[in-house]
């Protein structure tokens, strides 16, 4: 997400959002009723959510993490969370390509393009004409992203890029990637961050994956044959680009936490009317204690993550490090959506398991919260290094 | 599989169904779950292989084996489709409870027809010879023969054999075993033929439902397992294979300990009702084991795989999401649990 | 805790105490580390934390739930909750004896008593030279606290008392109890609340327990023997004290919810000490990564449920209703001290078994957490019951 | 105990010491823990039993048995008393470790003398027969007339055995096993005899500490259900008592299930064991499944009692502490996870 530091007013006072934080969660509430009815349907069959896409750039849903003198609303990190969980919790396909662009591409973009490369690109982006993705894993570098070989050779005033990314999110309906290159030898600063429009020779969409679930989401290798990039489609200086990943990363798992927050809360919401439902002969509520247990040990945890959420998009948006603290947030967050996705899943039983309810889609979204921008493994031992230092 | 101690006939069934596993199904389980597409021909090489027989008293034309065998083979198809381990499993659940019932089975032993056995769970009742009742996710459902149903007469429960065309059956969007036909029934008013022995019967039913789910989770944990240690031996991060990290090779262990103890509850409860103890409690609690530990192992090796794991590619998704329906048949593993609290404490 | 709504501006502005707050803090650290050194004394003798409390006392940690007009501090729930956190991370036997006096005894008094019965009482209380206990427990009513017996039978001006209460915390050192008994046959109007002072003829001190752990604190029965209180020492109306007792309650668990943090934090501190000793040959460290994800985990968790216990705690401040918030910090907190202290001892191994650290007196004392003022399974189903209604 | 399958002989053997744990253990061990008072007589009864030489051969004077009677027995002393089970467990280490060494044993086997053995993850040494290291955490060592050590001589393992007497001790203030003589060990230059065949020896008395422990923790969580459900049923809270509530039936389910799983495992690998086969790797899993067992079914059963479980007449605080103290025996339960990931992947 962003780094802007947003005004020095609380946005958080004594745990409650501000009032204008409250009517824009009211407002994306509003679109998702209006906007997200296909959830299954694009998971089913599976597409690509553009109506809804759409639709969230006309109410400037795709601009939250852009200065407004480029075009944002500039609402920053925690605005973004609350968005992202209002989304995810109806359409996770959905929210994850908004999520991408607005806590992964427009956010770095943001902090690390010249005023010329904002102009450049922000107009498109800001509207949703463009849609960006990230680019970033390889096949032989997941979780190890410094292992990364995709290459670029500076040629005149040009790179030439050559190499595949893998597990690229929005991969086949993106117009611009933020690509991580190799541009020298050493590990960590031989790597370079630039930015590759897909409209250029030498960029293709390759092999299309089909996953567990996100089905409506698309996850593409990106494939680079000499595609010359122009030089001036650089960020930052050669050699800053795993330093730029690392950090857009820290936002990045900010939206994805409010992602898996999503997904917990519509698994709840799931669990909660199906014990609803359960009345004795006089009608009074009869759920059995245990399933009202778990319910209530997730709905706590919720509650609880969700403020570590916060926490953490706060001080990403006072511009302060939260390495740790976005850690926590997303290794937290998403053990919890696969914890209530499974277990309204159980609850639920038959209907829960068969495609009556949204539970078994949900079940099958929440699993790639634990995996991608950054594995639960990775976060743990991002936490335990900042408790040893 | 040491100490399960098969005789010498027993431990050949279990190895024909093993090749039958390596050479047919472990190489396509995963494409077809894809598409979706019924394994019919696996359905009917098992009945080739007369596995269908194999628990059936040799006066009824069966091998007259128990049930030791039988978790022994159910573990090796289940590592490799949890799809084809639940149709056998549904086939043994109508041939046992027809020959308690005394009833014609030459049939179904044979594999020529398709049975599946609806539990008590789903709440059918019978009256006047008409079975009325629904059932939300079925495997097998579409493409069965014949259904043989626990259904309630009012005052006990009957077991009703019915012809399964006879019912509405349509298909659901089913989280897992994708390969095994898996649809909805309705039944309204269909025209059943009551069966003697009900009772005892549909306990039959019961215990090698949940004997054969136990051993098929134990399976679908291996298959896991084996999957993750076959990727993570291979995968190189940070400079070398996953394998080597404490923490990948923890995930492991504590997925094959939760396999194990499963494992063992299963066999415990095969040998039990083998020497003709009761066994029902034991099989209950092998069955929620076991899934748990498909869950865990399955869970953990989508992780050790990471964003490989998430694809359909490397089996292991798969297992996740066969092991959730699992989870959630025979009445699920919640109300299991009440079983076993109502048999300790009421 | 009190009841008194704090100054309208934020305790917490986005995450972040006040500075006052953190100073108030800091000023804990600096009495636990003058006046605690003897936590584990207090635990093998066991003898009860006299000088911590008395130390306590003149630092006005007594009186933090009491206005300022009846000579408290008035700091609040907050404020509260930070100094427990504090204390029980160090001494859990003198945080209980604390929180009792503070956040169900004075916070009770402060809530219900008229001005004249404040004059009476507070004046002792707030300097500690009284210290309080709270009557609600008896052998046969527990969880089911509505089904208590002891009774109190109106006889001209006074209420004569009959029956014995059970587990009362500070049992045998407290100068004034509030009791809650039966002055009527319903169920729940049939209970009143009234203070009778240690010293009156027919109160005595009963069965001492041995406990498991917090053997520092006393725990014992109080025995009713035709104790005759005066009339003028019933607390609102008669029929009042099971609302009274439940309202209070709410307020206590977010006490016990920050003796909860504070032993959990003991217990990642060890941890994190432990696994910070092990080093490889060349001095790196390379503590296991099992137990570092284990410490991750819980550290996570504990930044969680700390914000989840100050969330009920300022709503309570401000005067709101936070029965199922304060379910969810106690219930989820309770959980964390036993986990991490169970951790503790496990990964500290023989030094955290054999009394060599604090481990195995945390994982003792952590246990009551779970059990007193309304157990987990009691949490649950508050927390269940919102959810459902 | 349904299907463990034991000789006559050895039923009878594990019937003695259930009579004695039901006469003389159970009604005392509460008081006797809460005094911290060792419990030399129950040892010096257990002697008497001869059940230090269950399992050593016959041609050595022992009865013969291999483990599976050990398991049995020992399972019903932990339901009341880890602090016996543990002194038991020591003294068949050193027996067997010394029966394995071919060295003298008679005066331990015949419970004369008290042995505890000390594992290699002490990490002593041993150089010119001088014995150095020390023990944070040993039962038994207070009392003990003999240590049996695996000490590292620099290349192997040697096993050493040393005069008890010659050490320094000094009491711990442990969490649990408080009637067990719990002490700190320290030997600085002490002169031990090396005995021969150590690597064999070190293994078969690991192996008797896993199952011991394993049966032990199996036991302690069988008498934490036992107390709680004692209790659910004569607590009345709203109006009935406590064990129709179900999520109070739920604990108790769970509790032992996971009980269930860990005996299935312990016995398993004891059976294996007394089959000559390898058994160390399951016995491991049986151990880490029987404390975690016991932790959880001792953690519910003081939540069931509510105030009364976290005071000391009850029992079940009594197997909270034992059970985290088993825990961290014999290198932990962490490093026993390492253990089975080093026998798998290295």
């Amino acid at each position: 997400m962003s780094d802007t530091t947003t005004s020095a007013a609380a946005q958080v006072s004594d745990f409650r959002l501000t009032p204008e934080l409250v009517e824009f969660q009211q407002m994306i509430r509003d679109y998702c009723r209006d906007h997200l009815g296909a959830a299954d349907v694009v998971d089913r069959e599976p597409r690509f959510p553009r109506e809804a896409v759409r639709a969230a750039a006309e109410k400037g849903l795709l601009c939250t993490t852009v200065a407004k003198e480029y075009g944002g609303t500039d609402l920053g990190n925690l605005a973004s969370c609350v968005m992202l969980e209002e989304i995810n919790s109806v359409c996770a396909s959905t929210g994850v390509t908004i999520s991408v662009h607005n806590s992964l591409v427009n956010s770095l973009l943001g902090k690390w393009c010249t005023d010329e490369q904002k102009r450049r690109w922000f107009p498109k982006l800001v509207t949703g004409e463009w849609l960006g993705a990230y680019c970033l894993s390889e096949a032989f570098s997941g979780s190890d992203a410094a292992a990364l070989r995709c290459e670029a050779k500076r040629d005149g005033d040009h790179y030439v890029l050559n190499g595949a990314k893998l597990w690229i999110t929005t991969g086949s309906e993106a117009e611009l990637f933020v690509v991580f290159v190799r541009t020298g030898e050493d590990r960590v600063k031989g790597i370079s961050a630039i930015v590759a429009e897909a409209s250029l020779p030498g960029v293709s969409v390759g092999k299309k994956e089909r996953k567990l679930g996100l089905k409506g989401s698309s996850t593409t290798e990106i494939v680079f044959e000499d595609a010359r990039v122009p030089a001036d489609c650089l960020l930052g200086a050669e050699g800053e680009g795993f330093k730029i990943a690392l950090d857009t990363l820290d936002g990045g798992r900010l939206g994805i936490a409010s992602q898996a927050l999503g997904i917990a809360r519509a698994s709840v919401d799931l669990i909660r009317g199906h014990l609803g439902q359960q009345k004795d002969h006089k009608g009074r509520p009869n759920a059995s204690q245990p399933d009202q247990w778990q319910m209530a040990d997730l709905a706590a945890d919720l509650d609880a993550y969700r403020l570590l959420t916060w926490r953490a998009a706060v001080m990403r948006d006072r511009g302060e490090r939260c390495g740790t603290e976005s850690a926590m947030a997303k290794s937290c967050t998403a053990r919890l959506a696969n914890r209530a996705a499974r277990a309204a899943v159980s609850i639920l039983g038959q209907g829960g398991a068969s495609g009556a309810t949204a539970a078994e889609r949900l079940l099958r979204d929440a699993r790639i919260t634990e995996i991608y921008e950054g594995a639960t493994d990775i976060q743990r031992l991002v936490i335990a290094r900042g408790l040893l230092a | 599989m040491h100490n399960l101690q098969l005789t010498e006939d027993q431990e050949m069934v279990v190895d024909t169904v093993r090749k039958l596993v390596a050479d047919t199904v472990a190489p396509n389980a995963q494409e077809l779950d894809e598409h979706r597409t019924f394994v019919r021909p696996w359905f009917d090489e098992l009945a080739e292989l007369g596995v269908y027989g194999l628990s059936l008293a040799e006066d009824n034309g069966g091998a007259g084996m128990g049930f030791v065998p039988y978790v022994a083979a159910l573990e090796s198809i289940g590592e490799h489709s949890g799809s084809l381990a639940r149709l056998w499993i549904g086939q043994m659940q109508v041939v046992l409870a027809m020959e308690q019932a005394g009833a014609d089975l030459d049939e179904l032993a044979a594999g020529a027809k398709l049975g599946v056995f609806l539990g008590a769970e789903h709440g059918f009742t019978i009256s006047e010879g008409k079975l009325t009742g629904a059932a939300e996710l079925v495997p097998g459902a579409l493409e069965a023969d014949v259904l043989v149903v626990a259904a309630h007469d009012g005052q006990d429960l009957a077991l009703v054999q019915v012809d399964a065309a006879a019912c509405e059956r349509e298909p659901v969007h089913a989280l897992g075993l994708n390969s095994a036909a898996c649809g909805r029934v309705r039944c309204d008013g269909v025209p059943g033929a009551a069966l003697p022995n009900a009772a005892a019967a549909i306990a039959r039913a019961e215990l090698v439902g949940l004997l054969g789910v136990a051993a098929a989770s134990v399976g679908g944990a291996t298959g896991s397992i084996q999957a993750a240690k076959k990727h993570a031996g291979e995968r190189i991060a940070f400079g070398k294979p996953l394998l080597v990290q404490d923490a990948v090779q923890r995930k492991l262990v504590e997925s094959g300990r939760a396999a194990s103890a499963a494992q063992q509850l299963t066999w415990h409860a095969a040998r039990l009702s083998d020497l003709g103890e009761a066994a029902a409690a034991v099989a209950i609690e092998a069955r929620i084991a076991a899934v748990d530990a498909m869950v865990l192992a399955s869970d953990e090796a989508i992780q050790i795989h990471g964003g490989f794991g998430y694809t359909v590619e490397y089996h292991v998704e798969r297992h996740y999401r066969d092991a959730a329906v699992f989870d959630v048949l025979d009445g699920g593993s919640g109300k299991l649990r009440d079983r076993l609290a109502a048999a300790q404490f009421s």
